[in-house]
């Protein structure tokens, strides 16, 4: 696949968004080695799911969004957070279990939401999200809102019935919503290939009526292209989109695995496609940053993870007495 | 007053609801023209439109779930499931999404949702439409349960469930909709967890649950030929419970038997049983806790078969009486 | 293949008996019918007559020991047949029931008590019952539950607080049980319609403190202790002590056991045997059946011999007059009535006056000999212990034989040494030979 | 022969409350009297003392008319009058009884009974002699005055309570053997009719058996009134002089001599024993020994009252019919009976329980109030403000363990004090209970209030 270079393919996006998204996606890439460094050393407990090297298909999607405009996220949801602007100190304080994280330290890594940003939320439901989406997108539409929801999955979840479901639901109801199948290769480590009899996960769109699109998802530009068409389709009421972003996830698939079902050559194969230094490469070109600019944006990237660390650390832990409020509203 | 049926009720109610707040709409499969398959929502898309009756693919799950994105993201939608065995169907979106989002998310966001269900046995529907799973949903914190018995309670609490901010599944008993009680015009609430004392007595008390309280009626009129004085308590909701009017009633009687139509195995009966003997009553209980329940089968097509599945007036009369030591 | 002997229940009652006595030794053998133990159980001292016979394998218990009912405790069967080296518990129930298969009626009244006191230790009560009997501080144990199974229901505890609500008591009861903290409930009253006196609450107290008892000396204590005092103070006691051998003794009374039951509805016992050989005896020895009123010496014609009876609260002495001329049938008799009446209180005042000596048996108990007080004005007084076997010399041969202390206290006032002894030694003799008697 | 369950011998106030409590409780009952029925108290003790002890208060209120600003200005008295109308009072009480023994239906046998350990009483009248079968024999033979060996005793002629109710004249001088509750009745009324008393006691003082505030009080009293009392004083002989009698007496080591022209011997009664001589009943000193339920040592036959000793009261006696018949017929009497005594002196004395000296020596820790009566309201309005009220009681519990009451009236009020004992109330409940004012009884509220700490007018 040929990495998009044309810029002025783009949508209305200016030059410091554009750097802003090297930027964010840095921060995610960051957020997820400071995940992967606190969960080796045991100072976070639970489980996670990192996105590292998948940066493009969040941050390139979300790009083309509104504030008004809400995403559903998944397991492996760090990136579409930070792409939808949340605060990284408030993701790495729920990380850490204290009250000043976005869930006050009882939803951890798979839960994390910022409903006001139009987060709807990361879910630890394999094609959980997809049917919210659609509700979502039903609410846009019942109330003409003409906001979009954006639905991200990964390809595991395109099997399951929700996604099938909720994909006819959205058809048959001409609902303003794009589902965004981040497509790593891998469903924990059932690979594709073996999962999937179609070459393309975008392909199955057809059976619901809509469009199915494939994406390079590590072209954070080709993702801002996609994504943007089909959220202008959606908002312009002409339905929903299917988006296959193929991508790879660099980490295994959470913190236990060995990745025994993979090759390392396959792996060096896709991290050389990796997709921030590609778009380093293009703004460059671009004039729009220098060298040393991009450098300064990655130390800065970089720290910011740091504060956020320290930030978590300061916050305070729940309570006993916290564990009973929000069951219900 | 003017007497409704317990479905007339159940309309109302959402009619009402819908007329005042145009937030709230209906989604389910073929509730739209055809009204619904017991025809509850029959004549609602002509007043209400294709756009808040909205019927839907056969597809529990992915319904389930916008109904759930919906109210997350601002509507008040109701989602009828047919019958309530489907709900096994959608329970991913019930029992992980929607009872947890609140919580997960540290408080953040709501889902202000119903879900409106027909269950229990009786009609020769067979095992997969006349379960009673209550206490499945019962189990999951973060929803609340409803279960009402009759024309009356069905309406106020059904705008209860509505007005709430959570995910409330509201069972609607097949054999109670033709039933008929007075029902005010007016719209009016029902507290959820607000038990009701059907019948006061001193002798006994007698919970039972939505089709249950009719038979625990009839079998206090018989027990009170024999001198005994039966007093039926209606819990309404399950989630949240109303343990104080059931602690209360124990403390004066000493004695409990709690009746559903649900699988006694692991049935709801047992939370209450076990509410009972670990609170306060304990120390004025005079007998056991005797808990009726449906037998552990599936429900049979046979209607007999049917019939002697679930708990009956005879088998409550003679529980009571085994608790009171009398013949 | 061993029998085990079982501790009968004799009483609907009984559930322990007190082992008093073992007639037979291990290795000895055993017929059907004979004496084989004896007991004391709640009510009576009785002799347990072996079902079996072989031989005495084992015995499992002492003296004293309180053995359940029921319980194995011996075997007979085989010389050198095996049997546990522990008693058997467990399964005996079931043993026991087949071996008596002959009295189905009290198997059925055996099998329902079993059950009872199976449950005894744990009431079978409803919460609500529990409340109301622990607010009213009432035992559940004193309940009859009216429930399934007997299970105690509020009702029941209820009926029993009303009845015992119903309790009047006067107000100094209530001052002295409150500043006591004794419950009322718990005092049985004696006033007018049952209400709670002084008296019942005191009665409560000293019946149930940790408070030793006192008893105030009266009645028939104080007069036991105040004869026995002046006996001790003022008589110069001497006690003289022999063994006797049994043998012929045991010999005779097996042979007049079932002669004298036939005729006459009692069992000899060796009391009587010994009673009558000292009556005898006594005849040739009038310094011993005399009378030492002031300075005066009285030598009676007459043997009235005295038997000292425990009764409730003290000793009383009914008398058998004229024992050197009744037979052993008829003192037999005598001595079973009026131990009777004495125990019941029935005794008249001839009945309790003028015997000439006096005879006290401890044999029942693990006693051999002792001391015993005279009972003035008599001058001597007869004490026996138990019957034990034990190894003696015979003919510089060791055999174990039955043997029997008595010890004679004399008041050497009226009574030298020798001839004591020669009473004593005559008596001793004359045991050892009791056929001499019917010379 | 005819055969009763019982048969009780004596008609006195231990015979025929017994009979009538047996009859009413469906035995058989005969009672046999040799003389007339009521006993002792009604026709010789008790209430001829009681009736001449009204006379005296007449004469006595008469005497002190004065004081109520009534002026009396002459009156006499009739000896023969008052006999007559004492005669009248036995006389009615006597047919009472007698009317109430044949609404019972129980038999009665005029003659003595003697009783043989079969129990079967032979009856001896003036005209003939009869022999009926008991069950059960109810002795209640009561007693006769004891008249001690004194040197010259029979030389002279003496009264005893037996006769003395049925004195013709008025003697203007009368010396009185034993300072006890009968001599001191009698010292009364002759006191009241001008008669100079003199009183000789062994003891070292008059009543010797009663609280010694009580006696030291009344003795006071009369000697206020012109009685001599000689305690520790023993009568050494009597003679007959010039138509007087001489009393040699030793108080105190002391020789002295009384001229007298009457001679009352009260010093004590001694059991009746007709009828019962060849009965094999065990005695314990003079009297006939009985246990707790009035059960002699013979089988079925009990004994009660002056026989018995104890006290030697009227309802002492009654009491203990009603005991021997309750074990008769099988009810169970638990509790020992609390006897009041009373002493009908001007002024009364009346007590229960234990005396002081009593309670301390059977180990209580004893707490005693006593109140005056002087200040009584009731008591100075009529002029009877003399005397006092005593409570005995155990200091934790405030157990009422004797009640003394001196004045008049007190022998009507001490039941107050009999009913908290037998009903164990306390010296609390007894301060809480409301008295009737004004009334002399007050005085014992106020005692209870006093022993409590907290009385009104008494601390």
């Amino acid at each position: 696949m040929e990495l998009t270079k044309d810029l002025t393919l783009l949508p209305d996006i200016s030059k410091d968004k554009l750097k802003d998204i090297y930027k964010e996606m840095w921060l995610i890439r960051y957020f997820d080695e400071k995940v992967d460094e606190f969960f080796a050393k045991g100072l976070i407990h639970g489980t996670t799911h990192l996105a590292v090297g998948q940066e493009a298909s969040a941050s390139g999607a979300c790009a083309v969004l509104e504030d008004r405009d809400k995403i559903t996220s998944t397991h492996r949801g760090h990136g579409h957070c930070i792409a939808k602007g949340a605060d990284v100190n408030k993701m790495m304080a729920e990380l850490f279990g204290r009250t000043t994280g976005y869930c006050k330290g009882k939803g951890g890594s798979m839960h994390i939401a910022d409903v006001e940003k139009g987060n709807l939320g990361a879910n630890g439901i394999v094609g959980g999200g997809i049917p919210l989406a659609v509700g979502s997108a039903l609410t846009s539409h019942m109330k003409k809102l003409n906001y979009v929801t954006l639905c991200f999955f990964g390809d595991g979840a395109s099997n399951e019935g929700s996604f099938h479901e909720a994909l006819n639901l959205a058809a048959v109801w001409n609902l303003p919503v794009v589902f965004i199948c981040e497509n790593n290769q891998y469903g924990m480590s059932g690979s594709v290939k073996e999962m999937v009899k179609v070459p393309d996960i975008a392909a199955r769109a057809d059976a619901y009526g809509f469009p199915g699109v494939v994406a390079d998802g590590n072209d954070v530009i080709e993702m801002m292209n996609v994504s943007h068409e089909a959220v202008e389709r959606a908002r312009n009421g002409e339905g929903p989109t299917l988006i296959e972003a193929k991508t790879y996830r660099w980490k295994g698939h959470s913190k236990s695995d060995a990745k025994k079902y993979r090759t390392r050559e396959e792996e060096k194969e896709w991290r050389a496609k990796d997709s921030i230094n590609r778009y380093k490469e293009v703004l460059i070109d671009a004039t729009i940053i220098t060298e040393d600019e991009a450098e300064t944006i990655r130390k800065q990237a970089k720290q910011a993870i740091e504060d956020a660390v320290e930030f978590a650390k300061a916050g305070p832990m729940p309570t006993k007495e916290d564990l009973l409020t929000d069951v219900y509203a | 007053m003017r007497e409704l049926t317990y479905l007339e009720a159940v309309r109302e109610a959402m009619s009402q609801e819908m007329r005042e707040n145009d937030d709230v709409f209906i989604l389910g499969e073929d509730i739209g023209v055809y009204g619904g398959a017991f025809g509850v929502t029959r004549g609602m898309i002509e007043e209400f439109g294709p756009e808040r009756v909205r019927n839907t693919p056969i597809s529990e799950s992915g319904i389930a779930g916008a109904a759930v994105g919906s109210a997350l993201t601002g509507m008040r939608p109701i989602l009828e499931l047919q019958f309530s065995d489907f709900i096994t169907i959608a329970l991913d979106q019930i029992v992980n999404q929607a009872a947890k989002l609140r919580y997960m998310y540290g408080g953040k966001g709501k889902v202000p949702m119903v879900l409106r269900t027909p269950s229990g046995s009786g009609t020769g529907a067979a095992a997969q439409h006349s379960q009673s799973l209550e206490a499945w949903v019962a189990h999951i914190p973060g929803l609340k349960v409803v279960q009402p018995s009759t024309a009356y309670d069905v309406k106020g609490l059904l705008k209860a469930a509505i007005d709430d901010d959570n995910p409330v599944i509201f069972y609607e008993h097949k054999l109670l909709y033709k039933t008929k009680s007075e029902v005010p015009v007016e719209s009016y609430s029902i507290p959820l967890g607000q038990a009701d004392i059907k019948r006061e007595g001193t002798d006994v008390t007698i919970v039972a649950t939505a089709i249950m309280v009719h038979r625990a009626l009839e079998a206090a009129e018989e027990l009170e030929k024999d001198g005994i004085s039966a007093e039926v308590i209606d819990p309404r909701t399950l989630v949240p419970l109303d343990e104080e009017t059931i602690v209360k009633s124990v403390s004066k009687t000493g004695r409990a038997v709690v009746v559903h139509e649900a699988v006694k195995r692991g049935g709801y009966g047992g939370e209450i049983a076990s509410m009972i003997a670990e609170s306060e009553a304990f120390d004025y209980m005079d007998a056991p806790i005797r808990r009726l329940g449906g037998v552990a089968a599936p429900i049979p097509y046979n209607p007999e078969l049917e019939k002697s599945a679930v708990p009956q007036v005879p088998d409550i009369i003679q529980a009571v009486k085994d608790t009171l030591n009398r013949a | 293949m061993a029998k085990e002997v079982f501790m009968p229940k004799l009483s609907s009652t009984m559930e322990v008996g007190t082992l008093l006595q073992w007639f037979k030794e291990e290795g000895e053998s055993v017929e059907i019918g004979e004496p084989l133990f004896e007991i004391m159980t709640d009510k009576i001292n009785i002799e347990v007559e072996s079902y079996e016979e072989g031989t005495l394998l084992k015995k499992y218990y002492q003296l004293d020991d309180e053995i359940p009912v029921n319980t194995v405790i011996a075997y007979i069967g085989e010389e050198s047949e095996a049997v546990p080296k522990d008693p058997p518990v467990g399964n005996d129930q079931e043993g026991s029931m087949e071996e008596r298969e002959s009295s189905s009626t009290t198997e059925a009244t055996e099998t329902e008590s079993n059950v009872k006191e199976s449950q005894s230790n744990k009431v079978r009560a409803t919460p609500s019952a529990r409340r109301v009997a622990r607010e009213n501080e009432i035992s559940l144990h004193s309940i009859q539950g009216s429930g399934p199974k007997g299970r105690i229901q509020e009702q029941d505890v209820a009926e029993m607080v009303s009845q015992t609500e119903t309790k009047l008591s006067t107000p100094l009861a209530e001052k002295i049980a409150k500043d006591k903290g004794i419950n009322l409930h718990n005092v049985q009253g004696t006033g007018s319609r049952n209400k709670i006196t002084k008296a019942d609450v005191i009665g409560h107290d000293t019946a149930s403190s940790d408070e030793p008892e006192r008893i105030q000396l009266k009645g028939l204590r104080k007069a036991v202790a105040a004869k026995m005092l002046e006996s001790a103070r003022s008589i110069p006691h001497v006690t003289l002590t022999t063994d006797v051998d049994m043998t012929k003794a045991m010999e005779m009374r097996q042979a007049l056991l079932p002669i004298i039951e036939e005729q006459t509805g009692y069992r000899l016992s060796y009391t009587e045997i010994i009673m009558k050989t000292t009556a005898h005896v006594l005849g040739s020895h009038p310094y011993v059946n005399a009378s030492l009123i002031e300075n005066e010496i009285i030598l009676n014609k007459s043997v009235h011999l005295g038997l000292a009876v425990a009764v409730e609260n003290g000793l009383i002495v009914p008398s058998i007059q004229h024992a050197e001329a009744k037979g052993l049938a008829e003192l037999t008799v005598m001595s079973k009535t009026l131990g009777k009446k004495a125990r019941n209180n029935q005794l008249t005042p001839e009945e309790m006056s003028g015997s000439t000596f006096t005879i006290s048996n401890l044999g029942m108990y693990a006693i051999d000999g002792f001391t015993p007080i005279i009972n003035p004005p008599e001058t001597a007084i007869l004490g026996v212990g138990r019957i034990v076997r034990k190894p003696v010399a015979i003919d510089n041969a060791m055999e174990i034989r039955p043997m029997m202390v008595l010890s004679l206290s004399f008041d050497h006032r009226a009574i030298d040494g020798a001839p004591a002894a020669a009473f004593l030694t005559e008596l001793k003799e004359c045991l050892e030979s009791p056929y001499g008697l019917l010379v | 022969m005819k055969s009763f369950d019982l048969v009780v011998i004596g008609g006195g106030p231990g015979g025929y409350a017994a009979a009538i409590r047996a009859a009413k409780l469906g035995l058989s009952v005969a009672l046999v009297e040799g003389r007339e029925l009521g006993g002792t108290c009604l026709n010789r003790g008790c209430i001829p003392s009681k009736t001449l002890l009204k006379h005296a208060e007449v004469i006595e209120q008469i005497k002190e008319s004065k004081t109520y600003g009534i002026t009396v200005n002459d009156f006499s008295f009739s000896i023969d009058a008052m006999v007559n109308r004492k005669n009248k009072v036995v006389n009615q009480l006597r047919n009472g009884i007698k009317g109430l023994l044949r609404q019972n239906k129980i038999t009665l046998f005029n003659g003595y009974g003697t009783v043989a350990d079969d129990k079967t009483v032979t009856i001896s009248s003036v005209n003939e002699t009869q022999k009926i079968q008991a069950k059960n024999v109810l002795l209640a033979n009561g007693s006769t005055p004891f008249v001690p060996e004194l040197p010259g005793l029979d030389t002279i002629s003496y009264h005893t309570s037996d006769t003395i109710f049925d004195l013709k004249e008025v003697p203007s001088h009368m010396v009185i053997v034993g300072g006890g509750a009968i001599g001191l009745e009698i010292a009364c009324i002759f006191n009241s009719l001008d008669t100079t008393v003199e009183i000789v006691e062994m003891a070292d003082r008059i009543l010797p058996n009663e609280d010694a505030d009580a006696s030291d009080y009344l003795a006071s009293q009369l000697e206020k009134n012109g009685v001599v009392i000689h305690t520790n004083t023993k009568i050494t002989g009597f003679r007959n002089s010039d138509g007087h009698i001489i009393v040699d007496m030793d108080k105190q080591g002391k020789q002295q001599t009384i001229e007298t022209d009457s001679v009352l011997v009260s010093v004590g009664r001694t059991p009746n024993l007709t009828g019962i001589e060849k009965l094999s009943v065990q005695f314990d000193g003079k009297f006939v020994k009985v246990d707790k339920n009035m059960g002699t040592s013979a089988p079925g036959i009990y004994a009660v009252g002056d026989l018995i000793g104890g006290y030697q009261l009227a309802h002492a006696a009654s009491d203990e019919g009603i005991r021997a018949i309750n074990h008769i017929v099988g009810i169970a009497t638990n509790k020992e009976a609390i006897i009041p005594r009373c002493v009908y002196t001007f002024p009364e004395i009346a007590s229960v329980g234990l005396s002081e000296s009593d309670a301390k020596e059977a180990g209580y820790a004893v707490k005693v109030k006593k109140v005056d009566i002087a200040a009584n309201g009731k008591a100075i309005a009529s002029g009877e403000n003399r005397g006092f009220m005593k409570i005995i009681a155990e200091e934790k519990y405030g157990e009422i363990l004797g009640v003394v009451m001196v004045g008049s009236h007190v022998t009507e009020m001490i039941s107050q004090g009999t009913s908290f004992m037998h009903l164990e109330g306390t010296v609390e409940e007894l301060e809480n209970m409301v008295f009737p004012h004004p009334t002399i009884s007050e005085s014992l509220f106020e005692t209870a209030g006093a022993w409590l700490g907290k009385g009104i007018h008494y601390s």
